[in-house]
């Protein structure tokens, strides 16, 4: 394929990866069909195109072989960057905020990274929250990393872990739950954004994305997604 | 479509890798030892034991056998804590490994029990051994030496079932190849790395089964 | 007094009455031979005797003691009495020697050493002391129910019952077995047999039971039973005409 | 986020179930029939097929089925293959299923008596006419109660299947719950209705095995 | 001209030489006795003349026709000679009738009808017409026998190889078999059988084999051989001191 977005145009449909273990990123709904701020974002992208939208639901593991071997168009999971990964796909401008923070019960001195130390963290592995946490953490701090972020509440509901690290918007969605075990914010590790994923030398997609996530930030479609999935504006400097 | 494979990650990646081979060793060498342990003790109950005790040991092998260990692993560890009973993921794991491997070695082992001729239990009883005796002394061995090919290919089996030990956070191999693959984004790369250390590792496995079989039974037993 | 001292017998599988009211009563240092067809309930008698069957009805005493089918009771009686198997029932994962030794060492916590003495001491008198590492599969079947007699003599048994032990031999190995018994025998071991060797009957035994339907149809000395059996069955069963 | 009631939770993984149960009917006929060529290349006369039946029960017994799966779905379209969801993972469980069952299999001819070839080459049968005639008939009582019993490891092996994006049961129950965070109502169902679909294929292995036993025509 | 004629047979495993050259020549309507201790080879030359085994070295001509180790040949053999072996090896899920109906159908495409008439007529000639339907698990070892030899008779062979046709059977059973036996060496069947009845073999056979370490020891008419044994070996055999 000379150029993915000539295919797209041509097929009439955009393949895009979203995931279904992240509310709210990418959850289901009672008719297990995927909903969340990713497929909103799909969706957008996908109108925006003039072409019909094909969700594949994909899990950490599976994401990226999906966007190699050509099977999606694009990546919208939630794609936390580094520069490893950049080697290996291209990433769009940032399309959704993502606050990673740490959250514990009430009972629980955590005040700053440093207080990390000596503490069990869970963290769903390969989000954006595990590459940060990573990077930041003590090394004494021990970071358990679950399959999936249903691994990572289990964990911390379940008493496995006395802290988690995840976003923000997740742990609120704990919160609603009523739990028994609250994860209450003890401070934000960074705010590390999250990108749209594809291959690399399509510049041309390439430029199309950035250009329809721009405006979206513009003409504050993207804004509206926020406020329905997040509850919050956008942050400025996204 | 031209896909570039790139393993320049493994001398960075090594000892990620090293420790998840590490650890999916240590669950099969604990999960092999004390399951089969488990499974002779539970065929033991269910041939020759006391009725209800056979009656509780039969649930629990087909508990076991007829439920994915995923949820078994689920269970164990997400499932325990709110009974009070907190396991850290290796544990939980090891204790998993075992108890899945001790229901199927349950059954193989009791049918090299039952494919004992009567003529061995009755000449321990008749040299006046008790019937546990009789089975320690008498039965068990050549009882093994007869199904220790089928026990091997289910300890193999378990060993590559341990993958899914990597969703509860333990670092084996399959965590670790999860683990690279989520930093770099070279998913076939590391499978392809996995895959070949599995399929070692279970030609290794089998060996040493065998070569452990040879030294457990030097003569040949059964006939 | 008797050493053994079977009483009014009775012994049923489900509801084939298969011993009918046995008696027979074997002093020490008796040879007994146990002959009949098949299926007249030799073996069951023999099994009862060591407790492998439980008894319906009627009394066993061994050495003025009572079987009782409870663990303790039946432990003290295997000690007293041991039984070789027409099918030798050798343990195949062990030697030879290990045959010999496990039992001892199980049951009467022989140490070790002391076991080996004793393991060499029978497999010598059955003439296999050479075969002390051999196992079962590298042995003959002769050879095999010699291992099966030390075994059981190791015990030190005050009788031996013995279920047609020459008859999975090949011809040319019986000898070698009935031989061991004979000796056996000359030493005043108490034995009761079943077999189907008249002439080892005739020659060794002090007297010959003849079972049939489950009954005891003659006994008496080999002399009268062989050469004037009283009944048309026994008559029948050793064709004579 | 709307709410999941426990008969939506239910009625999801009873849904999702009935891949379960595709899966393994395609895998347990397609393993079985590609099991069958593997079986007579690892009997049979011809050493390449022997070495061959051999390397395959090696690698694919050797090797996690998750990673098969992978490697049959993403490894062919790194190669350009565009391989469909369905057919990926019809092709790796079929090719793992037949793995094992070639090899059970294999035991129950083995375990037909030597006697029964020479009787059959006595009477002026052929290979394969011995196979049809007098192996395989007596093979096959042996082999049902294994085979069935096998089958239950088929049905639990499809959840792997959602490495390549089968919703199938656990994949079901990992999504619900990451939309319910209820994991115990989640995998209690998941494991009720895996051992209502696995409990009747052991059982029924059970018995028949006993059946086998009672009226044993194999001697 | 002779039926079989054995020339020089020699037969290997590694390194173990069975069979050390045999000459034999069998002519038709011969009953030929083969006796010998256990490991002289005996079954494994029969086992070279039905082709389950290949031989090493000379030559086995049936009714003139070399044996080769192709299917062809070995299927053109197998339809000339007929093999009765000691484990009977009945194809345990074929009913008796079934069981010689088989190979009619499979080998000779003999259609399903006249196969039938045929078995009936193998089984009525042993005397089991009555067994037609019945499976191999519910015959006595002897009616067994008998079912394999009508099916190996139901393929017209010119001579029938036994192997130890009698050693499987309790001694009661032995004669029903032998006397199937006896019968088709009257008819003028061609019989080659290794045999431990030697009452039997004085009686039927025309000559006897002694095979001794994988030769033919001494062979003639069963008057000179156990009337007169030459060797020492034969002597040992027999029992004649
Ligand atoms: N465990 C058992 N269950 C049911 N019936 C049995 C059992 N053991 C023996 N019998 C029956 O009891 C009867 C006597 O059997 P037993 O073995 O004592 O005969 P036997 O005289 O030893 O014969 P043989 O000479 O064949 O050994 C037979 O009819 C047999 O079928
Ligand atoms: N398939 C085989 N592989 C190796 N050695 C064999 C094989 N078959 C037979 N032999 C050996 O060949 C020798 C002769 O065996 P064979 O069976 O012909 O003896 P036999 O005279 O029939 O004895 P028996 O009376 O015990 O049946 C024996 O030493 C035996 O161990
Ligand atoms: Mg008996
Ligand atoms: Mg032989």
């Amino acid at each position: 394929s000379a150029d993915a977005l000539a295919d797209i145009t041509a097929r009439g449909t955009l393949r895009v990866a979203v995931p279904q273990d992240f509310p709210p990123f990418g959850s289901v709904g009672i008719d297990m069909a995927p909903q969340g701020y990713d497929i909103d974002v799909a969706n957008l992208i996908g109108e925006k195109l003039g072409v019909a939208v094909e969700l594949v639901p994909v899990t950490s593991a599976n994401r990226i072989p999906y966007l190699q071997t050509n099977k999606v168009d694009l990546v919208i999971s939630s794609l936390g960057k580094n520069a490893e990964r950049e080697l290996v796909i291209d990433f769009s401008t940032a399309y959704a905020p993502f606050f990673n923070g740490i959250f514990a019960p009430d009972d629980v001195e955590v005040a700053d990274i440093a207080g990390l130390s000596g503490k069990t963290v869970g963290v769903t592995r390969g989000a954006v929250e595990d590459l940060e946490l990573t990077k930041v953490a003590p090394a004494d701090a021990d970071i358990k990393r679950y399959e999936d972020n249903n691994g990572t509440i289990s964990a911390f509901l379940s008493g496995q872990v006395d802290v988690v690290a995840t976003g923000n918007v997740v742990a609120a969605a704990i919160l609603a739950r009523n739990p028994p075990k609250r994860p209450e914010l003890k401070f934000l590790i960074k705010n590390s954004p999250c990108y749209i994923g594809l291959n690399k030398n399509e510049p041309a997609l390439l430029a199309k994305v950035d250009e329809i996530i721009a405006a979206a930030k513009a003409d504050g479609s993207l804004n509206a997604i926020a406020q329905k999935w997040l509850a919050a504006d956008l942050p400025t400097d996204l | 479509m031209t896909y570039v494979f790139d393993f320049s990650w493994l001398g960075e990646y090594m000892p990620v890798l090293l420790k998840g081979i590490g650890i999916t060793l240590q669950l099969i060498a604990v999960g092999a030892v004390l399951g089969i342990s488990l499974g002779i003790a539970c065929a033991w109950a269910r041939a020759l034991g006391p009725k209800w005790l056979g009656g509780i040991v039969a649930v629990y092998v087909e508990l076991i056998r007829n439920t994915p260990f995923l949820i078994q692993l689920f269970f164990i560890f997400f499932g325990l804590p709110s009974l009070g009973l907190q396991l850290g993921e290796l544990t939980a794991a090891n204790i998993a490994m075992v108890v899945n491997l001790g229901a199927y070695s349950c059954e193989i082992v009791r049918a090299g029990i039952q494919a004992t001729p009567r003529g061995q239990f009755e000449a321990g009883a008749s040299l006046a051994m008790s019937p546990f005796e009789t089975f320690w002394h008498v039965v068990l061995v050549p009882a093994l030496q007869r199904i220790w090919p089928a026990l091997s290919s289910q300890v193999v089996i378990v060993m590559l079932g341990s993958a899914v030990v990597s969703q509860i956070a333990a670092e084996d191999l399959t965590f670790a190849a999860n683990f690279i693959q989520s930093r770099n984004f070279r998913a076939f790369e590391t499978y392809i790395v996995s895959t070949l250390i599995y399929l070692a590792l279970a030609i290794l496995l089998r060996q040493l089964l065998r070569g452990v079989g040879w030294t457990l039974f030097p003569k040949r037993a059964t006939r | 007094m008797s050493l053994i001292a079977i009483t009014e017998v009775k012994k049923r599988f489900g509801d084939n009455e298969v011993l009918k009211g046995i008696n027979i009563d074997v002093d020490p240092g008796e040879v007994i031979a146990i002959i009949g067809k098949s299926g007249s309930g030799k073996s069951t008698l023999l099994r009862c005797i060591n407790g492998l069957e439980s008894i319906d009805d009627g009394s066993i005493l061994v050495a003025g003691a009572q079987l009782l089918p409870d663990e303790l009771h039946l432990k003290a009686l295997r000690l007293k009495v041991g039984m070789i198997f027409q099918q030798f029932n050798l343990f195949p994962h062990l030697s030879a020697g290990r045959n010999v030794m496990l039992s001892q060492m199980v049951v009467k916590k022989t140490p070790k050493a002391e076991a080996e003495v004793m393991a060499r001491k029978m497999l010598d008198r059955v003439g296999l002391l050479h075969k002390f590492d051999a196992y079962p599969d590298q042995l003959s079947g002769g050879q095999q129910q010699r291992v099966a007699i030390a075994r059981a003599l190791a015990m030190q048994p005050i009788a031996l019952l013995c279920d047609e032990i020459t008859s999975a031999l090949d011809p040319e190995l019986v000898n070698e077995v009935l031989a061991v018994v004979k000796e056996l025998a000359a030493e005043g071991m108490t034995l009761m047999m079943v077999t189907h060797e008249m002439r080892f009957a005739r020659d060794v035994c002090s007297r010959v039971v003849f079972m049939h339907q489950g009954r005891v149809h003659e006994i008496g000395p080999p002399g009268e039973v062989f050469g004037n059996p009283k009944t048309p069955e026994l008559k029948q069963f050793l064709g004579v005409h | 986020m709307m709410e999941f009631s426990t008969w939506d939770i239910l009625r999801n993984l009873l849904l999702a179930a009935r891949w379960t149960v595709l899966l393994s009917l395609v895998s347990f006929i397609g393993g079985g029939l590609v099991g069958l060529l593997i079986l007579f290349m690892r009997i049979g006369k011809l050493k390449a097929g022997r070495i061959f039946a051999r390397g395959y029960i090696e690698l694919f017994q050797g090797t996690p089925l998750l990673m098969q799966l992978f490697l049959a779905f993403f490894g062919l379209g790194l190669f350009g293959i565009n391989v469909p969801a369905w057919l990926a993972a019809g092709l790796a469980l079929i090719l793992w299923t037949a793995s094992f069952l070639a090899e059970i299999w294999r035991g129950c001819v083995e375990a037909v008596a030597k006697g029964q070839w020479e009787a059959s080459s006595s009477l002026g049968m052929g290979y394969v006419q011995q196979m049809r005639w007098v192996i395989l008939p007596q093979a096959l009582k042996v082999a049902v109660p294994p085979t069935v019993g096998f089958s239950v490891q088929v049905v639990k092996g499809t959840a792997l299947t959602s490495i390549i994006g089968f919703v199938e049961l656990s994949k079901a129950g990992t999504m619900v719950t990451n939309a319910t965070f209820l994991p115990f109502t989640v995998y209690g169902f998941v494991a009720l209705i895996y051992f209502a679909l696995c409990w009747p294929l052991s059982k029924s292995s059970q018995i028949l095995e006993r059946k086998l036993n009672v009226a044993h025509r194999n001697h």
